[in-house]
């Protein structure tokens, strides 16, 4: 059963993906591009997570860890070189 | 100048976790994925953080601070491959044992992490070098 | 503890040491003379039997390299030598550099030199003694460079780095060659392999090769341009290393492995050829030199010759000449470098025709200067006659025209000694600058040496026989058969040796009257700074072509190389995919990353501006992230991401210096780029499929999983081959991160030093 | 019945990310959709990393990984989100014309004179 749930969540999972690349690519402005680039973290994430639980290990903790990171690092660092042309003063 | 207090208190939380995460990541390398590279680059994350939020504000030395570090991981790797033929073994022989701490149990010990120490400090110093430089008002 | 270890490594010790001391402590100084007496202690211990004479430390045992220390007789006689003339060099410069010089940073030089220059002699293994000798090149480096401020002394150094440099990487590839035909890289076990070595055909190339290292080292003719411009070097340093102990060490070769290599015809012959032309051309070039210490070179390079001709033929009695001979050099040579030093320090110039009358403002100096000269030309109660004489007896019963170089070499020899001497005695000028006798620590160790000079002229057998006889029997083999002697009966030598001597006074005497034309720059010179500068200007303009600093010809040169190479791969092996993807459950998800990742790489085409570039790119990073969580490899997926959050920052931080990103420009090369991405891209999958496919050995994966838990005690595999199997290669990786951090942070600087400038 | 738990977790996570992604889709301008993105991301990590707390509980390991996750993503999401709003305001990104109010516009600070970005 939760095999079966897994693969559908998956497939999902993998759809939201594309569509969030698909805002990456198409994003008007840059800003729509960096949200974009965010929310394909969390996807990947959510991908490796439950990837994880089917292949039943638990070393994927901090390769999850690492993305929560990535995303908010990434944003952040973005969100200062719009703002500022470069991410330090 | 750092125009968000919003980021400063989010950053001034999330880096102790980090490198605390780094540690984790360092010390349980060589049984569980870990080690000393992706510990090193999760420091330098950390790093980082600090440099995007407070900018070098407090740094006008302009030395090279960071390649220091560089130089001593490198010397801690190149000990730890010259001190076994010292004593005898073959060029960069690494040996593993256990020693039984009181309360901790018995900690597996093995020189191999004293090379992986030396990698870490060496990736960290290194991203954090070239990030400064690039970064440090001119 | 060894003595012979000991003594080895207490330079080495003392060296990082003295560089604690403040600038202008003359305690370094000091500290380096007990070095060397320690040293010099240890060695007579040695030499008396009162301890082992050899220890080996295991370097890499499966090449059979070991850093093994043997102290023979031979060995010991250099080491003696060496730590000796080294005590009484370091005793004379701590009061000779005045004292703003940087004391501790020349000694721990000097200390180098030492230890490296006692590896050379003492080590029993090839490539010990190769590591050793380069280091003897580096540290003399160091020294002839030392006053660096100067131009002069800097294109000393460089060029004695250059000359003994190469020549030492041609003797490497002479040991690597000796060592693999006899299988052995140990000198002991070498010496009874030599009819493996006569006959095989590598032979005769190996000993070339070693024969140019000898030259180099020992300044023989075609390179002895480095010398003369070493002489920019402090006076204590050309005392030690260019009179006394460096270039001894391409004798010292000699003697060592004379033996084993005499066996290759061409040996003894070409040594001793290039022996007697440097002997004789170096002496007129010697005789035609204003200042004193190029003079001093010359004769250096000249008397070096004199003792490769006698150390050629390998056989103990002229062996035995050689090695007296060196000794009574490093002694005259080392005293009359020292007595130069004190004239310099003195007057405050070196130049002969510049010099006031000696003899009477200067007595005991000008006694000394003359009393080593008259050793150099071999005059009767000195050393140097009864090596000369040796050295005459054992080429006038060779061919005659050897004879007649040899005679000639000899009467210029007398000759610059006469300039040496005589003419400093009255001075070109009345007029010049007077000194007096300075104190008795700068006059002290000539002193010594000149004392020692004529000890040997007296009575030689006394005072060296045994060590000398022994150390030709540790050499050659076969022990001495005469015995030394100033008076061995009025034979031919006897009467050449008066003839060469008084040809050169006749022929200083005519000289000097009327003025010593000044010496043209040597013909070597010319050749070597024209192909050094040769070399500069065709490198830079090899660069410049293709270093054209466009970023996409760089990527297209990169891929052509690998579309060039995958294509001929698979022209000369054909290419074979046999299995079809061994693909374990991929189900559509992995169909959605690959598109994922595909997609992703198509929008970093479509991006116009930089930054949705890096965010597409980041897009596709994450998704081979995702392949490699999804494939069970959760140590790659973790690198991946996280060297995907540092290189956003990284790329945003140089866009600042980036110029603005002009699109149209690519514009015209796009077709040639397509097609270019799209073959590169198919190479490597190609590439891929065919090394899955055309699996020939047992993966060595298999290995390390095995090994990994009771081998190395941990589980994770992807580290434990990272850490401990392969620890060298990760050594190399963090050196480059390191060189590379370095790098950006020089390029960076200058870059925002140049804008700050402008 | 763990495993039931852990399905209903994973199903709601995913019902969140994908509304997320359509949220990009769908929201007219750059700051709805920051709205939806930041808080259907939030809880849909919340909800996959749920289920996989309760398949570690089931499965008998720690469930510390997860819950630290969560407690990050909870805190760095809105400041990440926080960050992206100030920027694209400050460079000007215009709002979705059918929107009504521009709170920032009333309250007097002006857009700073932005670099010439895209």
């Amino acid at each position: 059963m939760l095999e079966s749930v897994a693969g559908g969540c998956l497939i999902f999972l993998s759809l939201s993906l594309l569509v969030s690349l698909y805002r990456v690519v198409r994003g008007p402005s840059v800003a729509d591009r960096v949200i974009a680039a965010d929310t394909m973290t969390t996807s990947v994430l959510a991908v490796v997570v439950v990837g994880a639980i089917l292949a039943d290990s638990r070393d994927y903790t901090d390769t999850v860890m690492a993305l929560a990171v990535v995303s908010f690092f990434g944003t952040v660092a973005f969100a200062r070189y719009l703002v500022r042309g470069r991410p330090v003063d | 100048m750092n125009d968000s207090l919003i980021l400063a208190t989010a950053v001034r939380i999330t880096r102790p976790v980090l490198f605390l995460f780094a540690v984790v990541l360092f010390l349980k390398g060589h049984n569980a994925p870990g080690g000393g590279f992706i510990a090193g680059l999760v420091t330098a994350v950390a790093v980082l953080l600090g440099l995007l939020v407070h900018g070098h504000g407090n740094r006008k030395t302009g030395r090279p601070t960071f390649l220091y570090v560089v130089a001593a991981g490198l010397g801690l790797a190149l000990l730890t491959a010259i001190v076994p033929t010292l004593l005898g073994w073959p060029f960069f022989t690494h040996s593993f044992g256990f020693i039984n701490l009181p309360l901790l149990g018995s900690i597996e010990l093995a020189s191999a992490a004293l090379f992986d120490l030396g990698v870490y400090i060496v990736v960290v110093g290194n991203v954090v070098t070239v990030l400064h430089a690039l970064t440090e008002r001119r | 503890m060894p003595a012979v270890f000991l003594a080895a490594a207490l330079p080495f010790v003392v060296s990082p040491i003295l560089l604690l001391f403040r600038r202008p402590d003359r305690r370094a100084g000091l500290l380096s003379a007990a070095a060397c007496a320690g040293a010099f202690a240890c060695f007579v211990s040695v030499a008396l039997g009162a301890s082992p004479a050899t220890v080996a430390l295991p370097w890499i045992g499966p090449l059979g390299l070991s850093f093994s220390l043997h102290a023979d007789p031979l060995a010991l006689f250099f080491a003696l030598l060496i730590t000796g003339v080294g005590f009484l060099v370091a005793a004379f410069a701590t009061s000779y550099l005045d004292s703003n010089e940087n004391f501790p940073r020349f000694f721990s030089f000097l200390m180098l030199f030492t230890g490296s220059m006692l590896g050379v002699v003492l080590s029993s293994n090839l490539m010990a003694l190769f590591v050793f000798w380069e280091m003897t090149s580096f540290s003399s480096f160091l020294l002839i460079g030392f006053w660096h401020h100067r131009e002069r002394s800097r294109y000393g150094a460089l060029k004695a780095l250059v000359v003994t440099g190469s020549g030492g990487l041609a003797m490497l590839l002479g040991f690597i060659m000796v060592g693999i035909v006899c299988g052995s890289f140990e000198i002991a076990v070498l010496a009874e392999r030599g009819a493996l070595l006569a006959a095989n055909p590598w032979a005769t190339p190996a000993v070339l090769l070693i024969i140019a290292g000898v030259l180099t080292k020992s300044a023989q003719l075609p390179f002895h341009l480095w010398l003369p411009s070493a002489m920019e070097a402090p006076t204590p340093v050309s005392a030690f290393l260019h009179a006394a102990t460096m270039v001894k060490a391409g004798l010292f070769m000699v003697a060592r492995l004379g033996p084993l290599l005499s066996v290759v015809p061409l040996w003894t012959p070409t040594l001793a050829l290039f022996g007697l032309l440097t002997m004789t051309w170096c002496g007129w070039l010697a005789l035609r030199q204003k200042d004193l210490k190029a003079l001093l070179a010359f004769s250096t390079v000249s008397q070096l010759g004199l003792i490769l001709v006698l150390l050629a033929p390998a056989e103990p009695d002229t062996t035995a000449a050689g090695l007296l001979h060196l000794l009574n050099h490093a002694c005259f040579k080392g005293a009359l470098f020292l007595l130069v030093g004190v004239l310099e320090h003195e007057l405050h110039t070196r130049d002969l025709s510049l010099m006031g009358p000696l003899r009477r403002n200067m007595p005991f100096t000008w006694l000394l200067i003359a009393l080593a000269a008259l050793s150099m030309a071999g005059v009767p109660p000195m050393g140097g006659f009864v090596s000369k004489e040796l050295f005459l007896d054992h080429l006038l019963n060779g061919h005659p025209l050897l004879a007649l170089l040899a005679v000639a070499g000899a009467v210029l020899t007398a000759a610059y000694c006469f300039a040496l001497a005589a003419g400093l005695a009255a001075g070109r000028r009345p007029d010049g600058p007077r000194g007096q006798d300075p104190s008795l620590s700068l006059l002290l160790p000539p002193a010594l040496l000149v004392a020692a000079t004529v000890g040997l002229g007296i009575f030689p057998d006394q005072l060296v026989g045994a060590p000398v006889a022994a150390a030709t029997l540790a050499a050659t083999g076969s022990s001495v058969t005469g015995h030394f002697a100033v008076w061995h009966g009025a034979g031919p030598s006897l009467w050449t040796s008066a003839f060469a001597v008084s040809m050169g006074l006749a022929l200083w005497w005519g000289w000097w009257q009327k003025r010593v034309p000044p010496a043209s720059t040597l013909i070597a010179d010319r050749v070597y700074d024209h192909a050094l500068e040769q070399l500069e200007t065709r490198a830079r303009r090899l660069t410049a072509s293709y270093m054209s600093g466009i970023l996409w010809r760089y990527c297209s040169v990169i891929l052509l190389t690998v579309i060039v190479g995958v294509a001929v791969v698979a022209a000369s092996q054909g290419f074979v995919i046999q299995d079809g993807w061994s693909s374990r459950h991929a189900g559509p998800w992995d169909l959605a990353v690959c598109a994922t990742a595909i997609l992703a790489a198509l929008a970093t085409l479509k991006a116009r501006t930089r930054l949705a570039a890096i965010l597409a790119l980041g897009a596709s990073g994450f998704s081979l992230a995702l392949m490699f969580a999804l494939s069970a490899a959760p140590d790659l997926a973790l690198t991946q991401i996280m060297v995907e959050t540092i290189s956003v920052p990284l790329f945003l931080a140089v866009f600042a210096f980036l110029p603005p990103y002009q699109v149209d420009r690519v514009r015209r090369a796009r077709p040639l780029h397509a097609v270019l991405a799209v073959a590169a891209g198919l190479g490597t999958a190609l590439l891929l499929a065919a090394s899955r496919s055309q699996r020939v050995a047992e993966p060595i994966s298999s290995f390390f999983v095995e090994k990994s838990v009771d081998a190395a005690g941990g589980h994770n595999v992807v580290n434990v081959i990272l850490v401990d199997f392969r620890a060298l290669d990760t050594l190399g990786e963090i050196t480059v991160l390191g060189v590379a951090a370095i790098a950006c942070y020089a390029i960076i600087k200058l870059l925002s030093e140049k804008e700050a400038g402008r | 019945m763990i495993e039931f738990l852990v399905s209903i977790a994973l199903i709601c996570g995913t019902f969140f990310i994908v509304t997320a992604s359509l949220g990009l889709l769908r929201m007219p301008d750059v700051y709805s959709r920051l709205h939806t993105v930041t808080k259907a991301s939030t809880l849909g990590t919340a909800g996959i990393l749920a289920g996989s707390a309760l398949h570690a509980l089931e499965t008998g390991h720690g469930v510390l990984p997860e819950i630290l996750t969560v407690l990050f993503v909870a805190l760095t999401n809105p400041v990440g989100a926080h960050m992206i709003a100030r920027s694209a305001y400050l460079i000007g990104i215009r709002m979705a014309d059918i929107s009504v109010i521009d709170e920032m516009q009333r309250a007097g600070e002006h857009a700073h004179t932005a670099h010439d970005k895209d």
